[in-house]
């Protein structure tokens, strides 16, 4: 899986992008989001506030129990400041 | 018509590009978003916006399709710039014509609003006390969801 | 700034003029008035726009003296073109400029509505059936009269 | 007093402008009108319907009981129909 990171997660997170091997027991943004969290504290903190997270699966606004797999296209955002 | 772009664009030649041999058009309504220089208490040097290449697009090109299925436009153009800017440069630009005024101007507000708060842009400051990435404003939340009500069924 | 005018306008340098080096302005609304093709049925060929020189310049001095006591403008412009205009050219021209979106849009629709039913100017179609004075519009009146009810004391 | 006509009202009266002037009984907005209304059939026509006439005392517009002398500016108009 393909995973992006924008504006402030991306730098708590430290990469602006990653492939990762997705494990079995994830298969929906929720599950993404508890595999991603315990990765490490650059992470626990980036994904501390679920509510502000932005998360699009392949370029579409995407809710918690949407499910992804491995050739998905995954970003994580804070809220949208444009305009 | 949606584009992202780092260059600055020219007003008038959108603005007539987008008008330019269509005599149904009764009103055009366009919005220019601008960089001021203060923050709060703050002097601002400049900002930076970043976005999600890709998704931008369809975010921007399914907020004017939107715009278009509510309204009876005649033309609409949405130029979103992307990178450094400085006070005083423009970051947005919003247009919608149609024969009559009112149509006109919904929907430049509503292209203006939904893109505030759907399209994957992001703003970071640059002041004395360092780089900070904006916020997002309740006020926007709230804009955005006048159009909501108006059509609950609607896409996000 | 107001102005009238035989002469078209350049929307390009008109807005740049208004906003240079005013690094306050975040958000600019425009609306533009163009002459259509079509009255109901027919084809138009022409509209002529006649106006009372002295009275129109005072009206639309005063519409923009009440939009910037309602908004906290940066900048604001009326230019409004008199004379024979052919389907496609441009009639008026309203800007509002402020620090943040809504008070540039709401005055913007505040100049052009308190325009259309205060400022004396008349039209005058040329269709195949021969020239008419354009009748005024309830819908200007009711578009106008919102303004009013948020300031039933503002002067006329 | 100069009187200015514009638009159709103009067209019925058969002039742009014109100095008259005023008899004593006439005093106010009304009362010009009721006396121009007499002067001949085109102000007949002109003036017909008052409620869709605009009148302006010296460039500003001005209500029937408004007063009006010999050194006002007053113009007679339908509705307006810019913008």
């Amino acid at each position: 899986m393909k995973l992006l990171y924008f504006a402030w997660l991306k730098v708590k997170i430290g990469v602006a992008a990653e492939e990762v091997a997705l494990p079995p027991e994830v298969g929906t943004v929720a599950e993404l989001l508890d595999w991603l969290e315990a990765r490490g504290p650059g992470y626990a903190e980036a994904l501390a506030d679920r509510s502000a997270l932005g998360v699009a699966v392949n370029q579409e606004y995407a809710r918690p129990e949407e499910p992804v797999g491995p050739d998905d296209e995954v970003a994580l955002f804070p809220p949208v400041t444009g305009g | 018509m949606i584009r992202v772009q780092r260059e600055d664009f020219d007003l008038g030649a959108e603005v007539a590009a987008l008008t330019r041999g269509n005599h149904e058009i009764g009103g055009l309504a366009v919005f220019v978003g601008l960089v001021r220089d203060r923050v709060g208490e703050e002097n601002l040097g400049a900002m930076t916006l970043e976005h999600y290449p890709g998704m931008t697009e369809k975010a921007l090109a399914r907020i004017e399709e939107e715009a278009n299925r509510r309204w009876p436009l005649e033309a609409s153009l949405v130029i979103h710039r992307v990178g450094r800017l400085e006070p005083g440069e423009q970051i947005v630009l919003v247009a919608a014509a149609s024969a009559h005024r009112q149509a006109a101007f919904e929907a430049c507000q509503f292209l203006i609003d939904w893109l505030k708060t759907k399209a994957p842009f992001w703003k970071q400051e640059e002041t004395a006390s360092g780089p900070k990435w904006v916020e997002a404003r309740a006020g926007d939340d709230e804009a955005a969801k006048r159009w909501q009500a108006q059509d609950p069924d609607a896409a996000q």
